[in-house]
Parts: structure tokens; C-alpha cells; sequence
């Protein structure tokens, strides 16, 4: 909240009542995304429900190599993410630095995987709903809702990734100035909670989408 | 467009029951009633009461200090409690016996497009609205037999494949029942007709322009007449010669042209059809024409391309493929002798 | 920091020091202009329906109806009654009644209006926006936005659904808030059980706001994708299902019933103490009651779809639950009427509006209990029944309300005094202009008329005249009332610090409040309604 | 006051071994899905694994284990209303009565 190192907003007792405020607020906060995303999720499980062979048809399609090595990419940038909150705890600027840049490093390469696998789907003519022009299996006529299911997580997911990436860009230049020490590092944590929700929801969708399917 | 049904007629608080279930959703009604009006005057008489016993005398004045009395408490919660309990189980009995499709129920499919009502019946025969003797439109009436349980299968269909079908709701005041139909499943509502006579349908899941006109009838006959009826003995004369006229009638109700094109000069959501023909055309372009074959013929295969001033494209499918040269022949002559 | 003695509206001068205020008192009335804005266009609409429907025949071409219908339905749901307590009154009183100097976060406050403005502005953007180019833009269908019919409508419902997205955003924002806020901000002293009524359910609705939200985001999200893309997630013809879709519309749109109408009571919990010069009677029970209505409303969406084709058995799971949240209603009713037994009972404009919300609101909730049980719903449901229902619980309890809260908490928001005369003239057009209006419209649901009808057969005509006549005094009733409060703020006396006796912390502070609220920190030792 | 005086601060050490676990959950979920089958039990064991994962992350990365117990009662309330969603309209399709036409 407050871009002062040492002073908090006039509204606070004091830095630690505002740093537990403001996780709160984070909290709160992501609260709301669990729940936008939960309602994919219902979303997905009634549907795989009621059409079991698109969705076992449109899995196939993907390839899970991809999908564990975004798993392990995510996982390894919410691992980053803690060591520069670590980092930024105990005032190494240049280690938090180094850990975050990893991060948002970790969140580009899981982008571009991702965006080979979108290239790949829109030239094989996988597409969602009606778009859908790939080869269609016998007996199932709505294939497409698969990959509407597919494209709306992953994107809804892609743009919180970009999301994270920009807000890690921006705690890395405020943690370049030093603006964060053991008294102040609540942008740092929040930002950090937020990439592990989005981390979170990856753990979900990978074995969702690309295993069990 | 409104089709003169006396039934209709909004003259009593709530339309006579006349079915089996409508008489119990009566009683239940009339015991609700009779609670409501108790629980108002008991909340807002205590109120009225108290505001005139404890009107503010002067600026000063004593108020006792009362936070809570907790026997008082549970017995204004658990009474409301207990009350709504049986309104729940009362309603959810009849609901159930609303729901108990019978075995032996005659079954009658009811399609809802935009934005009129057909009617199937087993053997086949198919209730589209129709055009009277003398020009008025008469809406797809459902006839059935008194006493007998009916079974409607009901869905929603489009008009032409490009369409897209929407909600629509089967509502008849009467019956007290409602269902809204779903694209692609069949929904079901049963009834047992315990009135002669003839009742309003409405539509109540909006669904574009003609939501409002979307109205059926359902006429309850006796079980002989119904017999008779099914025999085709009504008096519409089957063994009259079909004219081109008559068959432009026909294409008028299947098509569903009924749904937006009046007949009696009012404005629907396409122009009315009444002396149309032969008549000067302005165009939302700025151009006009006459109405003449060609343009008919235009009007109903591509009816986007040349627009009629106040009103909205992309509102009529186009009929393209749909409707045959010798339909349009048929529906030209029949608008001829719409004047 | 401002000197003692300056208010907030003197703390920084200029058009851009209200646009960039952090202060929650000037946010909130920022909110206070917009909404009433919003309130305006919303009930200009309204009348434009009741003229349609003032006689049997048409006035105005359908479509040109159903988009009345969808904007007035549209802009009073989203942009007036869902923002309009918790973000005008809630933003400016929470802090000041539980002693904090801000909100908790005042940046992502000021975000939250810019939120809504950005709603407003591409929702009014979609006026501009027709069917493939129609000749009047703007969308129709209604605010709920039932498929397939709100798929074939392109591009205006793309707009609209990021439009309701945008503003659901700003509801989700302000609800983080006043949580936040409630919980870590509070003065010493002022334990949870010490906090105001209108506190309690502000807190309750903020809850609600942050649980229910999302889904609705997510809902509309999928409705714009489903315009643009035909993903068939709601689209039967792709193997879809549109009453899916309404489950998840309603999994929001019910709890924002209550969004509308908890902080409502908590406006009357507050003036009802205030005019009747008495402690609340079961501070708990009305507490408890807010949060079970928050909790208990998640449980019940079901009752708008008991003819939708969903099944049977959870028509009547979700009648049975229904009926529970009836219960912490009534007992909310008894105990303000409790409150009043043994008062000094002041009748001033703001109780005269607390008075009306008890007799509307008496009739909404009990009617509420005719669409609850299944067999009489069948036969209601979405005809004018149900229309004059909401109105009486919404219109007649929230507008009612906050006309009570406006005027009873106007001296200290503005520094002004209103003139009273003119406020209970107000009153009585509003009140009348109501009833007149609405109570038709249970007879004519009765009589079995629908809704969302452009027009209707004959017999039902001269109830909707009456009905319509009606319409008329309620926008008599409101200008009335804005007059008077534009008089109070040009040319008001000066308001006292406390001018109605009341107790609640916000009285402590002078009127206007200063810019951090109150000169030092108060500290809280006893419960807010003290009147010993 | 101060941040890290108050608040339990993780060790690296444990944030490592956590990292290795849910490497090793992942490895794990691939294992089972691509090398074993359970038939139906399919998505009870991947999703099983997932669970497993989502509270390593919640409860060490973002430090719910340590902290206020109100977050925990957050995040928790969140998956509930999720679960509620799920659970009515579930219930609702499960328990519809297919009508079919009899024409």
C-alpha cells in the first residue's frame, strides 16, 4: 500500500497492522479468482459427465509431455517466487532480484510452450465449438465443446500467468531500488500469493486436461 | 394483434380453475391468503399501534432500555418457521401430484417457434394457426378432451435451419401450470381439464419481438365431441376444393408468417400484410418499389436485402430454398385478397 | 494533514482532487452523484415501460419495448441498487462508525468507482451498437441474459456482458474492502459485538459480494465467448445447456438480491434506534440474522428456475431452503417492531421513511412466500406477480432506504440541513406513487398477465393504467426529493454535530467530518445504541 | 512489530524439500495415469495427487500453515461456496427425468 520503506499509511497503527491488512485483502482477493475459476471447473466436470466420450476423444489430442513440463516449469517459478520473498525478507537485494527475474523467466517459457501448443491446435483445425474442423471421431457430433472447455481454461490461466508476470515485473524493479527490507516486503508477498494461486489452478488443470480427460 | 378470446377476459382476481390441480393451487392460495392478511395486520397493526401509543411527547423523554427477551424471540421465529414448513409441504404435495404424468395420459407435442405455437397430435395431425372466414387469425387451438389426463411433450424448434431457437414458456392461467420448452430436450407438463370451454396460453420465457403475441388456445371438449373431432367430423369440411388462396392460407400459418404479419392493418414486427400487395415500398436506403411478385418473391427468400423503413434486419430468416416457387404463387394470391 | 476545524470537503480543492481522492468519504460521494445519475436513466426507462403499457395497443415498436425493459432492468440492478447502499452510504459511514480514519485499502476504493464508471460507460456504449447494425442500438432480452436468445444477439450483448464484468469487478473490490476494513480497522474497544446494525449487514453484504461475484464474472465471460467464438458451453445446438446457465446465473444473481436489501436493513436498524430514541430490541438476533441471510441465500437460487426444466427433486430441495431464509426475515421485522414498543417516537423524514419500508417490505417478504412454495410459483412465475414482488423489495425496501438513509445521514455527509417539509412531501408522492403503482401488478400477476410483455390483452388494461398513473407520482415523489437535497446543499443552514440525538460514533465528530475523521481516535466502551 | 520477528519464517531447507515433493507428486500423477489404469478410479487418484499438491502449496508456499487462522477460514469458505455450485447443479442433472417423444 504504502510506497514509504518505514512509515505506514496514516489509517494503520502500524507497518505490521497494515502488513496483516493488506494479506487479508489479498486473501479476499483470491477468494474471488478461486471461485471465477471454480465455476469453469463445475463447468467441466458436469459436461465431461454428460459427454464422457468428447472429452476422452478431445483429450487425446493433447500432449501431456508438454503439459508435465508446464507443470514442472510453474512449480519450479512458485519455488523462485518464495526464495525471492525469502530474499527480499532478509534484505539480499540481489538474490531476490535474481530469484524473481527467474521467475518471470519461468513464467515466459511456460507461455511459450503454451503458445506452441495453441499453433498447433488452430492448424489441426482444434478449435472450440462450431470452429471445430479436425478429424471428428464416429458418433460424437459435439467434439468442439472439449475444446471450448480447453481454450477458455488455459486461456483464462494463460492471461493470469501475463497477469503474474507483469505484476513479479513490477516488485523486481521496486526490489532493484531497494525499496523492500524486513520491515517492508508486503508487495513482494502479495504478489507472490497471487503466482502461487496461479500456480494452484495449473495443479488442477494439468491432470483435468491433459491426463484423466 | 390480439386474438378475442372471452375466457380471457381479466375479470375475476384469478382465472377459474379448470383442472383438477388448479382447484387444489386454489385452497392452497386461498389458506396463504387468509395467513398473509393475519401476519399483515398483526406486523403492521402492532406497528401502527405502537407509533400512536409512543409518539415522542417531549424532547426529553424516558425510554426503557429492553435488549432482548429471548422467550419472545423464538416464539416470532419458530411460528414463521412452522408456517412456511407447511406452505413448503403443502406446495410441494401438489406439485408432485402436477408432476405424476399418468400411464394412460393422451399425449399431445407442443412446439414452440418464433413465435407461434403447433400442436401434434398421435395420429398425426399437426395445429398450426389459422386464417377465419373472414380474415381474422386464429391461433393454434388445442382441443381436448374433459375429465382425461394430458401428457404435453413439449420442445422448441426454429423456424429455418439458420435460426436459432429460443426459450419459450407453456403458461395457461387457468390450468395453473407452466413449463418452459428447451431446444433440444422435450420438457413435460400434465393436466386434466375439468372446465368446458375455451383458454388462453401464453408465453413466459421472453423470446424476442413477438413474445407478446405468442399466444395459443386450448378449447376442452367433451369426450364425444372430442372422439368425433378426432375423427376429422368438424365442420372445417374436408371435402371443400382447395383454391390457390386456401393453400396460401396454409403456407401463411406453416411458415409461421403469422407470427409477425398481420393481417388487419396493426404493426407487427414485419409490415402487416393488409393491402401490401400492388403498394409503394420505402426502403431504409433511401430507394422504394412496388410490391409485386418479384418483390414478394425477394422479400421472402432474401428479406435482408432491401429493408422496409422502421423496421430491423436480420428479423426474418430468409426462406431461401424453404418455401417453393409454387408456395409463393399461393401466398401471393392470398395477399391479394387481404385488403 | 488537515488543520481541526477544515472538513473533508474543504481538504484539497478542484474537480481533480475529488476525481483522485483517496478520502472514503469523497469516494463515497462520487458514488453518491454517479449512482443517482444512473438512478435517473434507470427510471427514465421506467416510465417509458409504464407509457407502453398504459393502454392495451402499441405505442412503441416491440423491440424498442424489450430494450426499455432490458436497460431499465440493466441500469437499476447493476449500477443503482447493487452499488447504491453499500458503495454511498457504506463507504462514507463504515469507517466513521466503527471509528476507523479510512477504509483499508483507499487506492483499490477509488479503483472500485473507476470500475464502475468504466461498466457505465461501455454498457451505455452498447445504446450505439444494434442487432448486425439495426437502426435503434442497444440490446434487448432482459437483464438476465437467458439463452440461446442472448447468444443470436451480437455484437451489443459482447459489450454488455464486459460491462456487467467490469462493474461486478468494482462490487468484488468493495466488498475485499469493507471486509478488510471490518475486520483489522475498528477502534479499541469496538469488539464485533459493539459494532452498528448497519455495520453488521454491510459487513454481511461484503461477504457476499466477494463469494457471489465471481461467479457471475465468469458466467458473463462465458456468455461474451459463447457471442464471439459459438463455443457451445450454453448453446443446445452445440450440446449445451441454457438452464445450466441459469444456475449459474442465479448462483449470483439471488445472493445479489440480498446484496440489494441487507444493507437496506441495516439503514432501518440504525434510524429506528435513532427516532424511537430506545436500544435496538435482540442486537444478536439482527446481527446473527444478516449473516444467516448472507449464508442461507447461496442455498436457494434454485426458486427462480422451479419451471425452468431443472429436476423435481431439487425444485423442492431449493423450495424447503427458501423457506429458511424467511425466517431470519420475519424475525428482523418483529424486532424492529419491538424497538419501537415503549419509544419516544419522532415522526421526522427519515422514520417516515423507515415506516414505508416496514409496510412494503412486510408485503415483499410475505409475497416472497407465494413464489417460494412450489405450487403457487408454477402459476406466478414470471408473470407480473413476480414483477410487483421484487419491486416491493427492492423499490420499496432498498429505495425506501436509502431515501431513509440519505436524509438521515445528509446533515452529516454535506454539513446541511434539508428542509423538512420538503422531505416528507417527498414521502408521501413516493410512498403513495409506490403502492399505486406496484399493488395493481399483484392482481394482475394473479390474473395470470406475464411479464416482459410489450403488450396485453384488453381485460387486463385498466389495472395498468392505474398502474401506470402511479409511475408518474413516484417521479414526482424523486424530484421532489432531489430538489431538496440540491436546496440543502446550495443554500442549507448549518447542520449540528448531532441533530438527531443519535449515538452511533459518527455523531462524535463534527458535521462535515474532518478529513481523518475524528480529532483523536475514539475508544469504544459500550454498545452503539445506549439510549439509557 | 516486525515482520519476521513475529511470523514463523520457513526455512529454505523445507521450501526445498517441498519443491522436491510436489516434483515428485507430478512425476507421480503422470506415472499413474499414463502407466497404470484404475478404470473409474482414474480421476479419484489424479485428482487425489492434485489435492495433495494444492495444500503443499498452500500450506508452505503460501504460508497458510503459519498464519492467520481467518486466511485458512478464507480460502476454505471459498472452496465450500465451489463445492456448493458444484453440488446443486449436480444435483439437478442428475436427477432429471428424461422425456422422450413418443411420435
Amino acid at each position: 500500500m504504502s510506497t514509504d520503506n518505514h512509515h505506514h499509511s496514516h489509517h494503520f497503527d502500524s507497518a505490521e497492522h497494515e502488513y496483516a491488512t493488506s494479506k487479508e485483502g489479498i486473501w479476499l482477493f483470491l477468494t474471488s479468482e478461486i471461485l471465477m475459476f471454480g465455476g469453469l471447473f463445475v463447468g467441466y466436470i458436469i459436461y465431461s459427465n454428460i459427454y464422457p466420450q468428447v472429452f476422452q476423444e478431445g483429450a487425446k489430442h493433447l500432449d501431456w509431455r508438454l503439459g508435465a513440463l508446464n507443470t514442472i516449469v510453474l512449480l519450479t517459478s512458485s519455488l523462485t517466487m518464495v526464495l525471492g520473498i525469502h530474499y527480499s525478507q532478509h534484505n539480499d537485494r540481489k538474490k531476490a532480484v535474481f530469484n524473481l527475474a527467474v521467475t518471470i523467466l519461468c513464467g515466459a517459457i511456460f507461455m511459450l510452450v503454451k503458445y506452441f501448443e495453441y499453433t498447433h491446435k488452430i492448424h489441426e483445425g482444434l478449435l472450440p465449438g462450431k470452429w471445430y474442423h479436425g478429424p471428428v471421431p464416429e458418433g460424437i457430433s459435439n467434439i468442439g465443446l472439449y475444446y471450448s472447455f480447453y481454450f477458455m481454461m488455459t486461456g483464462l490461466h494463460g492471461i493470469h500467468v501475463l497477469a503474474g508476470m507483469g505484476l513479479i515485473l513490477w516488485v523486481l524493479l521496486r526490489a532493484q531500488k531497494g525499496e523492500f527490507n524486513s520491515h517492508y516486503y508486503t508487495p513482494v508477498e502479495g504478489v507472490g500469493l497471487f503466482w502461487h494461486l496461479v500456480d494452484l489452478i495449473w495443479i488442477f488443470l494439468f491432470p483435468l486436461l491433459y491426463l484423466v480427460g | 394483434m390480439f386474438w378475442f378470446v372471452p375466457s380471457a377476459q381479466a375479470n375475476t382476481f384469478m382465472p377459474p380453475a379448470a383442472s383438477e390441480v388448479a382447484q387444489q393451487v386454489s385452497y392452497l392460495y386461498g389458506f396463504m391468503l387468509i395467513v398473509s392478511v393475519i401476519s399483515f395486520v398483526i406486523l403492521i397493526g402492532g406497528m401502527l399501534y405502537f407509533l400512536h401509543k409512543y409518539k415522542r411527547k417531549t424532547a426529553n423523554d424516558k425510554t426503557p432500555y429492553i435488549s432482548h427477551n429471548h422467550t419472545l424471540e423464538f416464539i416470532w421465529s419458530f411460528i414463521p418457521f412452522v408456517i412456511f414448513l407447511v406452505c413448503f409441504a403443502w406446495g410441494a404435495y401438489i406439485y408432485l401430484e402436477m408432476r405424476d404424468f399418468k400411464e394412460n395420459a393422451l399425449e399431445v407435442h407442443v412446439y414452440g417457434k418464433k413465435w407461434v405455437w403447433e400442436f401434434e397430435y398421435k395420429d398425426g395431425r399437426r395445429i398450426t394457426p389459422t386464417v377465419g372466414d373472414q380474415g381474422q387469425q386464429v391461433p393454434s387451438t388445442m382441443v381436448v378432451p374433459i375429465d382425461t389426463p394430458i401428457k404435453l411433450l413439449m420442445t422448441s424448434i426454429k423456424v429455418t435451419p439458420e435460426d436459432k431457437a429460443v426459450l419459450h414458456s407453456f403458461y395457461v392461467p387457468a390450468f395453473r401450470i407452466k413449463q418452459d420448452l428447451v431446444p433440444g430436450r422435450f420438457s413435460a407438463l400434465g393436466f386434466t381439464a375439468t372446465k368446458l370451454g375455451t383458454f388462453q396460453v401464453f408465453c413466459t420465457e421472453f423470446c424476442g419481438t413477438g413474445h407478446s403475441t405468442m399466444m395459443a388456445l386450448i378449447k376442452v371438449v367433451s369426450k364425444e365431441d372430442f372422439d368425433k373431432w378426432v375423427l376429422g367430423d368438424d365442420s372445417s369440411g374436408g371435402g371443400k376444393e382447395v383454391t390457390l388462396v386456401d393453400k396460401g392460407k396454409q403456407a401463411y400459418a406453416k411458415w409461421a408468417c403469422i407470427g409477425c404479419h398481420t393481417l388487419d392493418g396493426k404493426a407487427g414486427t414485419g409490415p402487416t400484410w393488409k393491402g401490401l400487395y400492388g403498394a409503394t415500398r420505402n426502403f431504409n436506403d433511401g430507394t422504394s418499389a412496388t410490391a409485386d411478385e418479384n418483390y414478394i418473391r425477394e422479400s421472402i427468400w432474401e428479406p435482408n436485402k432491401r429493408i422496409s423503413k422502421g423496421y430491423e434486419p436480420n428479423k426474418m430468416p430468409a426462406f431461401k430454398g424453404m418455401v417453393s416457387e409454387e408456395e409463393i404463387m399461393a401466398i401471393i394470391e392470398f395477399m391479394k385478397t387481404v385488403k | 494533514m488537515a488543520g481541526s476545524g477544515t472538513s473533508y470537503l474543504q481538504h484539497g480543492k478542484g474537480l481533480w482532487s475529488w476525481l483522485t481522492s483517496l478520502d472514503h468519504k469523497r469516494i463515497g460521494l462520487l458514488y453518491f452523484f454517479s449512482v443517482s445519475f444512473f438512478f435517473l436513466l434507470g427510471g427514465i426507462f421506467a416510465l417509458l415501460i409504464r407509457l407502453e403499457l398504459f393502454k392495451s395497443g402499441a405505442l412503441f415498436p416491440p423491440d424498442l419495448y424489450n430494450k426499455f425493459m432490458t436497460y431499465h432492468g440493466a441500469m437499476m440492478v447493476f449500477f443503482v441498487i447493487i452499488p447504491g447502499i453499500p458503495a454511498i452510504l457504506g463507504n462514507f459511514f463504515l469507517p466513521l462508525q466503527i471509528g476507523a480514519k479510512d477504509v483499508a485499502f483507499p487506492r483499490v476504493n477509488l479503483m472500485s468507482w473507476y470500475c464502475l464508471m468504466g461498466g457505465f460507460f461501455l454498457a451505455a456504449s452498447t445504446l450505439l451498437m444494434g442487432r448486425n447494425g439495426g437502426w435503434i442500438g442497444g440490446v434487448d432480452g432482459g437483464w438476465t441474459f437467458y439463452t440461446p436468445y442472448s447468444i443470436s444477439f451480437k455484437p451489443a450483448t459482447v459489450v454488455m456482458a464486459l460491462a456487467v464484468f467490469v462493474a461486478g469487478f468494482s462490487s468484488i473490490l468493495t466488498g475485499v474492502n469493507f471486509v478488510a476494513t471490518v475486520h483489522r480497522l475498528r477502534a479499541p474497544g469496538m469488539t464485533m459485538n459493539r459494532i452498528p446494525l448497519f455495520v453488521w449487514a454491510i459487513y454481511s453484504t461484503a461477504i457476499l459480494q466477494v463469494l457471489a461475484t465471481p461467479i457471475l464474472g465468469i458466467t458473463v465471460l462465458l456468455l461474451a465467448m459463447e457471442n464471439i467464438f459459438n463455443i457451445g458451453i450454453f448453446d443446445p445446438e452445440l450440446g449445451g445447456d441454457p438452464v445450466l446457465f441459469q444456475h449459474f446465473f442465479w448462483f449470483y444473481s439471488h445472493p445479489a438480491v440480498y446484496i440489494m436489501v441487507l444493507p437496506a436493513m441495516g439503514i432501518i436498524s440504525e434510524v429506528i434506534t435513532a427516532f424511537s430514541k430506545k436500544t435496538i430490541f435482540g442486537y444478536t438476533a439482527i446481527a446473527y440474522s444478516s449473516v444467516a441471510i448472507a449464508a442461507i441465500s447461496f442455498l436457494v437460487w434454485g426458486h427462480h428456475m422451479f419451471t425452468s426444466g431443472q429436476s423435481e427433486v431439487i425444485g423442492i430441495t431449493f423450495s424447503v431452503l427458501t423457506m429458511l431464509v424467511g425466517v431470519p426475515t420475519a424475525i428482523k421485522l418483529f424486532n424492529w417492531i419491538a424497538t419501537l414498543y415503549g419509544g419516544s417516537i419522532q415522526f421526522a423524514s427519515p422514520m417516515l421513511y423507515v415506516l414505508g419500508f416496514m409496510f412494503i417490505f412486510t408485503i415483499g417478504g410475505i409475497t416472497g412466500i407465494y413464489l417460494a412454495t412450489l405450487a403457487t410459483d408454477i402459476h406466478f412465475h414470471d408473470t407480473y406477480f413476480v414483477v410487483a414482488h421484487f419491486h416491493y423489495v427492492m423499490v420499496g425496501g432498498t429505495l425506501m432506504a436509502i431515501m431513509a438513509g440519505a436524509y438521515y445521514w445528509l446533515p452529516k455527509m454535506i454539513g446541511k440541513m434539508y428542509k423538512e417539509s420538503l422531505a416528507r412531501l417527498s414521502f408521501v408522492f413516493i410512498f403513495i406513487g409506490f403502492n399505486v403503482t406496484f399493488f395493481p401488478q399483484f392482481v394482475l400477476g394473479n390474473m395470470g398477465m406475464p411479464r416482459r410483455y410489450h403488450d396485453y390483452l384488453p381485460g387486463y388494461e385498466s389495472l395498468n393504467k392505474i398502474s401506470t398513473s402511479g409511475s408518474w407520482l413516484i417521479a414526482i415523489g424523486f424530484i421532489i426529493a432531489a430538489y431538496s437535497i440540491i436546496q440543502a446543499i446550495l443554500y442549507g443552514p448549518k447542520a449540528p454535530m448531532n441533530p438527531w440525538g443519535a449515538k452511533t460514533l459518527e455523531w462524535t465528530t463534527q458535521s462535515p467530518p474532518p478529513h481523518e475523521n475524528f480529532e483523536t481516535t475514539p475508544t469504544v466502551t459500550a454498545g452503539p445504541y445506549e439510549y439509557r | 512489530m516486525g515482520q519476521n520477528g513475529e511470523h514463523h519464517a520457513i526455512s529454505l531447507n523445507t521450501h526445498l524439500k517441498v519443491f522436491a515433493a510436489l516434483i515428485g507428486f507430478t512425476l507421480l500423477t503422470v506415472a499413474t495415469a499414463k502407466g497404470m489404469d484404475f478404470g473409474s478410479f482414474n480421476w479419484v487418484v489424479a485428482f487425489t495427487i492434485a489435492t495433495a499438491k494444492a495444500f503443499l502449496v498452500m500450506a508452505y508456499f503460501m504460508h497458510l500453515k503459519y498464519d492467520e487462522k481467518i486466511f485458512k477460514a478464507i480460502i476454505a469458505l471459498s472452496f465450500f461456496f465451489v463445492f456448493l455450485l458444484f453440488i446443486f447443479c449436480v444435483g439437478d442433472l442428475a436427477t432429471r427425468i428424461v422425456q422422450t417423444s413418443t411420435l
